[in-house]
């Protein structure tokens, strides 16, 4: 990033969070520009932190709120949006994880009040991990347990020299650490994909399924730690040799302390939940032999926060439902590809989400079709479909507050200068207060008020 | 000539830097519309650097642009490209009740777009 | 007479109406019929605003028109019977423990999830997560007879552990998944990875199926509960043929990850 | 908000101020027990009640890191369980680890109004405050995981007793901790290091730190005495779980010496038998040394039949009870700072080990000289859930009750114990110490568990029953910080409740000590891992021991 007309008024932030990718990484040493609003350094930034800083300026021009893609002050459209939610029958949440945690507090306060639907990006991202981890469990730790201890570190159906730049320096291959004081030289680096992506290159191993084939790949492991015999075919069918199964075999229960990361190449491929769950339950299966752990590489920046907040308050990760007055759990019906395509939902609040652009047609489809009320710091095709929308302040640079790491590691925040724009957290507790006040005043008729409505705490 | 093949959407850390401008800005549309292709499918495909190729399957179809990559970096009869609207196109919506569609490893077909 | 009730208007968003159960509806007069609550999306919503009510309920419900966005009927019935004349909507059947089903169209995913008992026929297709264990359950299916005439999608039997899942069709992927007992027939073709990580049970297939690394030939044979099963099958409205049901089956037995006790029976012409 | 209060003609259960169950009057004004009515005092006629003091919960799990992730891993739990919202609460889910909501909302229907969740790592101080924070009605604090700490290990292991004493303190400050917690001290190093082993004698020297279990157990016991902390070192004894644990959790008492400390459900420490064998019941030799030793408190962590979560720091144990059955089992690696190990679990009646916790842990309230200092928990959720403590509590009031569960049990186990002969019934009045009372005295609460004046206005009304399960059940009233909480049974209001913590002073010099270890081996910035007084939202600061501070 240049410094060329970067004015004298500067300060310099440090321990800064960047909040891009599930990295959370909270070294950073921000200088800022106090009179453009805008930071001109990113000491420590990856090449996406520094866009990230860098591109997040203070848009002046733009209104702080519209409704029907006219500005609009930001407390009509809180009453806009709050008259959405409080008359539809199936209103939907969705987004959540790139926003604090004080700001998904009042996104699950808001749909236990009216009775709606809440889900997060974790559906779209992790959450087959989540449902392999419902069914298996799992062996996990904080990063710098890697740091520390790890001798042999697996990358599976991720590209994380890519995705999360610094997930190699910081945690996993090169770090030293207590017990690993030469860094890589003290590991054993694999990296198992389908693609030979630019993470190969860190990689000490690397072995490259058929598409498609990471289950029985992760299957054959699992027979040969349990010394079962595997089908002289094993290479046709998979694309691995059977000797670089059992040499990874021999490898992984042979080390001291093992670690699996594995992203999304498991959980959006064929297979879903169980090409997780079989990652998990190997790295589970290992424990017989020595200390092994497994990880999945979260993507946004507090998507962990997200499945911390709505299970704390829910008992569920995500795909949760009020109609009935309190917390159901069922992926496949309550989460949010699956509300719009079929057509269920008939209001929805995005926050900092932009479905309209990645979810699959048929939801996109649908999303047009209903009241749409979005909070983002930018224009998005999903804003754009928006009846209301809120433009929002930055988490992290313009407001504080708390996100997990990827490792569920909870970071308070620093941000580096205050935006016009209001927060996430602002605009939902407003609607969080509205919409309450809109359920007292109806009383007992109408929506589920026999089983009595929640009242916002003080808090 | 058409053919089908298999596409696996993904990030990339130019759909990552990008995203931070802005997603409806000129970068991100382009860095999400382009399909990276290995040479060897790229000749059999009769496709050069840049030209502009129809994907499409039952749900629907989209057109991007083909950036050719080193026979290393694909196997044969996969594609590359970064998630965003025009993969979301080719997304059929069923998550057999995980919530998760099936968002890579897509079969298509390919064609070129002959302007 | 028994109690038809027909579909007045189609639901905007899904209606939840577990009250739709013969246990539920026993001895209760008119009035008391049409102030049944229904889920209405997050509004209760009385049942005469949705369906029209005729006759009186004898242990027989009819339900007429396209129910599919109608989720939760027959949740947890032990008698009676229910005939749905058109399609149905989500859990069907939800851990019934008696009486029987018949869907005279397609029905949506869950259907008899947890089910201990009874019987659930289905004459079209069916979704995903057939006699099903919920998520994060250890167990399915435990009991009764679900019979599917069309196809059904994916985790077939998921935590199976007892009773009979037959589909007429093919089968997705996971069929029979983490079975711990029970038996399994698919009448077309199932699709990948069935019976990973079976601990015990019979997945059947009357088609090649693709089977995972941990599977192992252990002999072709005629295996006399086979016919019992496949004529039973038949006798409840499904044709297949005698080749078939007198024919050699491949015996593969696994899931070689857990304790390799399941077996899957594949036809060999 | 708070109303002024008299209430009159209730039996009254106050033990500390030796009130047993006479009719007294009870005024409460802003939030406090008063002595003089207050003006327009509100009447509540409690003819026919039973008043005592909100219940105190000394060691439950209900907040934090490895609570989340048992919440996240059972579904199947809280489905069966729903905790729907009222007017004035939110809604939730139950189960043997419920939502933040519904864990303060049931707690409140119990009649308990202070909770103290008993393991949190460092790092995870921040989640768990989080979650508290959204605890209602209740007062809660935590006891913070110091046992593993690497480099606490470290300074012990170099003779810098000094720097470890400040640098505990230090921790407890970042964390805004109440005590400190050890679980199986000197474990997690063979678990995460050596392959999945584990220490099993309070004597064996750890290979990397050279030091002991005993060393550790040692230096914790002093460093928290001498800053005279209202509650002392809280232990959990190495061996949990194993047959002959028995003389390990002597050994640990012993090393405290006449030194304050606190045991954590001492029923799972309470085994005699070989290693490896069938345990048997060791109860009797463990109540006659607390009996025999005032310095001594310690809460029972009785086993109730049926579901439970187990979830502890002791992550070896974890996946040794996860071996019985092959189910779902997390471990979770937390660095430099602890393990943990979390697994569905069943207590079943038939099975003799899980008869004899059973009767191990009625034996030592039943065994036990002095109700003060034994304290009735379950560890929720892991020898079941708080909502089964009415239960516990018509267990130990009933006699016949007791003899009638009898009956269920493995007989074989039972009759290995004294229970069978122990014909003790618990009043009210000590049913209020162990609860209340005992708890609060344990904790250095001067403001709980009692009813006279200045005392926090937590108090629960009953309607005396026959029946005790029902009565501990279904309070009439229950009142927190003078706010009506519960009314005839329902919900009136809410109560956000507040964090109690501890602030010992200490030596500045220590951090850049700590920062040096922590910018090594830590893999988020020092200067981001304490957690700020925005995350205490309503607390208060509980003041050390006269003599304690250093």
């Amino acid at each position: 990033m240049s410094e060329e007309n970067s004015s004298a008024n500067t300060r310099v932030v440090e321990n800064a969070t960047c909040t891009f990718c599930g990295c959370v990484c909270d070294d950073m040493i921000l200088t800022v520009d106090m009179d453009q609003k805008k930071i001109i350094k990113a000491k420590n930034a990856c090449v996406l932190g520094r866009a990230w800083f860098a591109e997040h300026t203070i848009e002046e021009d733009q209104p702080k709120a519209k409704i029907n893609g006219r500005p609009t002050s930001v407390e009509d459209a809180v009453e806009e949006a709050a008259q959405i939610l409080f008359k539809a029958r199936f209103p939907i949440t969705y987004g959540l994880s790139d926003s604090t945690c004080e700001a998904q507090r009042q996104a699950v306060a808001i749909s236990d009040i009216i009775h709606g639907n809440i889900d997060t990006t974790t559906s779209v991202c992790h959450g087959p991990s989540g449902l392999a981890f419902q069914g298996i469990g799992e062996s996990t730790m904080t990063l710098g347990e890697v740091k520390n201890r790890a001798d042999l570190v697996i990358y599976w159906g991720g590209n994380p020299a890519e995705s999360h730049p610094r997930h190699f320096g910081r945690y996993a291959v090169t770090a030293k650490g207590l017990f690993t004081p030469n860094g890589k030289k003290d590991r054993t680096i694999v990296l198992v994909d389908v693609r030979k992506t630019p993470s190969a290159g860190a990689a000490n191993i690397f072995l490259q399924p058929k598409p498609g084939k990471d289950f029985e790949v992760l299957w054959a492991l699992r027979a040969l730690v349990k010394g079962r015999k595997l089908p002289a075919d094993i290479e046709e069918s998979t694309g691995v040799s059977l000797e670089a199964m059992e040499d990874l075999v021999d490898r992984m229960k042979n080390c001291n302390y093992g670690v699996l990361f594995f992203g999304m190449g498991l959980t959006m491929t064929r297979g879903r939940h169980f090409n997780s769950g079989a990652l998990l339950a190997l790295a589970t299966d290992l424990n017989e032999y020595t200390h092994f752990v497994a990880k999945p590489v979260r993507g946004h920046g507090n998507v962990t926060g997200a499945d911390n907040v709505v299970s704390w308050q829910t008992g569920y990760p995500f795909g949760v439902n009020f109609s009935r007055g309190f917390p159901r759990f069922n992926p496949g019906e309550f989460t949010t590809v699956d509300t719009l395509s079929r057509g269920d939902a008939d209001a929805a609040l995005i926050i900092a989400s932009d479905p309209a652009s990645n979810f699959p047609k048929q939801a996109i489809e649908h999303l047009a079709r209903i009241p749409v009320i979005a909070l983002d710091t930018k224009d998005t095709a999903t804003t754009s479909l928006a009846k209301v929308s809120f433009r929002t302040s930055t988490y992290g640079i313009n407001t504080g507050g708390t996100v997990y790491r990827m490792d569920d590691v909870p970071i308070s925040m620093r941000p580096a200068f205050e935006s016009p724009f209001p927060g996430d957290e602002e605009i939902l507790r407003a609607i969080r207060k509205r919409v309450h006040e809109l359920i007292i005043a109806r009383g007992p008729h109408g929506a589920a008020a026999e089983s009595k409505v929640a009242a916002p705490r003080k808090d | 000539m058409a053919e089908t093949m298999l596409l696996i959407p993904g990030r990339s850390s130019k759909q990552g830097t990008s995203l931070n401008k802005g997603k409806l800005k000129e970068e991100y549309l382009a860095v999400t519309s382009a399909v990276e292709i290995k040479e060897d499918d790229m000749s059999r495909l009769g496709l050069n650097e840049g030209d502009r190729v129809r994907l499409s399957n039952s749900v629907g179809e989209t057109i991007v642009t083909c950036v050719q990559k080193k026979n290393i970096d694909l196997p044969d009869g996969v594609m590359f490209m970064a998630y965003g609207p025009c993969s979301s196109q080719l997304m059929a919506w069923d998550t057999a009740g995980s919530g998760m569609p099936l968002s890579k490893n897509i079969e298509v077909t390919i064609e070129k777009v002959s302007e | 007479m028994s109690l038809e009730l027909t579909l007045l208007t189609q639901p905007e968003v899904p209606l939840e109406a577990d009250v739709l159960s013969p246990d539920r509806l026993q001895s209760l007069n008119r009035s008391e019929l049409e102030r049944l609550e229904l889920y209405y999306g997050n509004v209760r919503t009385p049942l005469a605003e949705f369906f029209s009510i005729n006759g009186d309920f004898d242990g027989d419900l009819h339900l007429t028109g396209d129910l599919s966005r109608i989720k939760h009927v027959g949740s947890l019935m032990t008698r009676g019977s229910i005939h749905v004349h058109g399609d149905i909507g989500a859990h069907l059947g939800t851990g019934m423990s008696g009486g029987e089903i018949r869907i005279d169209g397609n029905a949506g995913d869950w259907v008899g999830p947890e089910m201990q008992g009874g019987r659930i026929l289905v004459e079209g297709n069916a979704g995903h997560l057939i006699g099903a264990a919920y998520r994060g359950g250890a167990v399915g299916m435990t009991g009764g007879e679900i019979i599917i005439k069309g196809n059904v999608g994916n985790e077939t039997g998921h935590a199976m552990r007892g009773g009979l899942i037959a589909v007429g069709g093919d089968s997705g992927d996971f069929t029979g998944v983490n079975m711990l007992a029970g038996t399994i027939v698919v009448c077309g073709r199932p699709g990948i990875r069935t019976a990973a990580s079976m601990k015990r049970g019979s997945v059947i297939s009357l088609h090649e199926a693709e089977l995972l690394p941990t599977f192992s030939y252990d002999c072709c044979y005629h295996p006399t509960y086979i016919r019992l099963y496949l004529q039973y099958i038949n006798s409840r409205g499904l044709n297949i043929d005698e080749a078939c049901i007198n024919g050699n089956y491949e015996r593969w037995s696994g899931d070689a990850v857990e304790m390799n006790r399941g077996e899957i029976l594949i036809y060999r012409p | 908000m708070t109303t002024a209060l008299r209430i009159i003609n209730g039996k009254v259960y106050d033990p500390a101020n030796g009130i047993d169950g006479e009719s007294r009057e009870i005024f409460v004004d802003n939030g406090r027990i008063v002595d003089t009515l207050p003006e327009g005092a509100r009447t509540i006629d409690a003819g026919g009640m039973v008043v005592m003091p909100g219940g105190v919960d000394i060691h439950c799990h209900i907040a934090g890191p490895k609570v989340n992730l048992a919440r996240k891993l059972q579904p199947e739990d809280h489905r069966r369980d729903p905790h729907p919202g009222t007017l004035h609460t939110r809604s939730g889910s139950g189960g043997t680890v419920p939502s933040t909501f519904a864990t303060g909302y049931r707690y409140a229907t119990l009649g308990y109004t202070t909770a103290m969740e008993a393991a949190v790592t460092p790092i995870g101080a921040r989640h768990t405050l989080e979650e508290l924070h959204d605890t209602p009605v209740i007062d809660k604090g935590f006891y913070v995981l110091l046992g593993n700490n690497i480099f606490l290990q470290q300074l012990l292991q170099a003779g810098r007793r000094e720097e470890f004493k400040q640098a505990v303190a230090w921790w407890i400050n970042s964390t805004k901790a109440y005590t400190t917690k050890l679980v199986n001290p000197g474990g997690d190093e063979p678990w995460k290091g050596k392959r999945n082993k584990n220490v099993d004698d309070i004597d064996e020297r750890n290979e990397v730190f050279g030091i002991t279990p005993r060393e550790i157990i040692d230096a914790f016991v002093e460093t928290v005495n001498e800053f005279g902390l209202p509650h002392p070192p809280h232990i959990h004894c190495n061996n949990l779980g194993h047959s002959g644990n028995v003389k390990t959790t002597l050994e640990t008492m012993k090393t405290a010496g006449d030194r304050r400390v606190h045991l954590a459900h001492i029923q799972f420490h309470s085994y005699g038998g070989e290693r490896g064998k069938n345990p048997k019941s060791a109860a009797a030799e463990i109540a006659e040394y607390v009996n025999t030793h005032p310095n001594i408190s310690c809460d029972v962590g009785q086993v109730m039949f049926g579901k439970s979560t187990i979830m502890t720091a002791d992550a070896p144990l974890a996946y040794m009870l996860r071996g019985f059955k092959k189910g779902k089992w997390i471990n979770a690696d937390t660095e430099c700072e602890s393990g943990c190990g979390i697994v569905p679990f069943a207590y079943q009646e038939h099975v003799y080990v899980h008869t004899l916790q059973w009767a191990i842990g009625l034996e030592l309230f039943l065994l036990s000289g002095d109700p003060w200092r034994i304290v009735l928990s379950t560890d929720h959720p892991n020898g079941g859930s708080f909502m089964s403590y009415p239960k516990l509590i018509r267990l130990l009031m009933d006699r016949e009750f007791r003899k009638e569960e009898m009956k269920k049990v493995n007989q074989k186990a039972l009759r290995s114990t004294q229970l069978p002969d122990l014909e003790r019934e618990y009043t009210l009045n000590e049913i209020a110490i162990i609860t209340r009372a005992g708890p609060a005295r344990a904790l250095g609460l001067k403001n709980k568990g009692h009813l006279g004046a200045g005392a926090d206005a937590d108090i629960t009304i009953y309607d005396e029953q026959q029946d005790k399960e029902m009565m501990f059940n279904a309070p009439r009233y229950v009142i927190k910080s003078g706010d009506m909480i519960i009314e005839n049974h329902e919900f009136v209001g809410d109560h956000a409740g507040r964090i109690l913590h501890v602030a010992p002073e200490y030596d500045e010099t220590i951090v850049d000590s700590v920062r040096s270890f922590f910018e090594n081996y830590y893999s988020i910035e020092f200067d981001n891992y304490a957690v700020t007084d925005n995350y205490l939202h309503d607390h208060e600061v509980v003041p050390v021991l006269k003599g304690g501070g250093s």
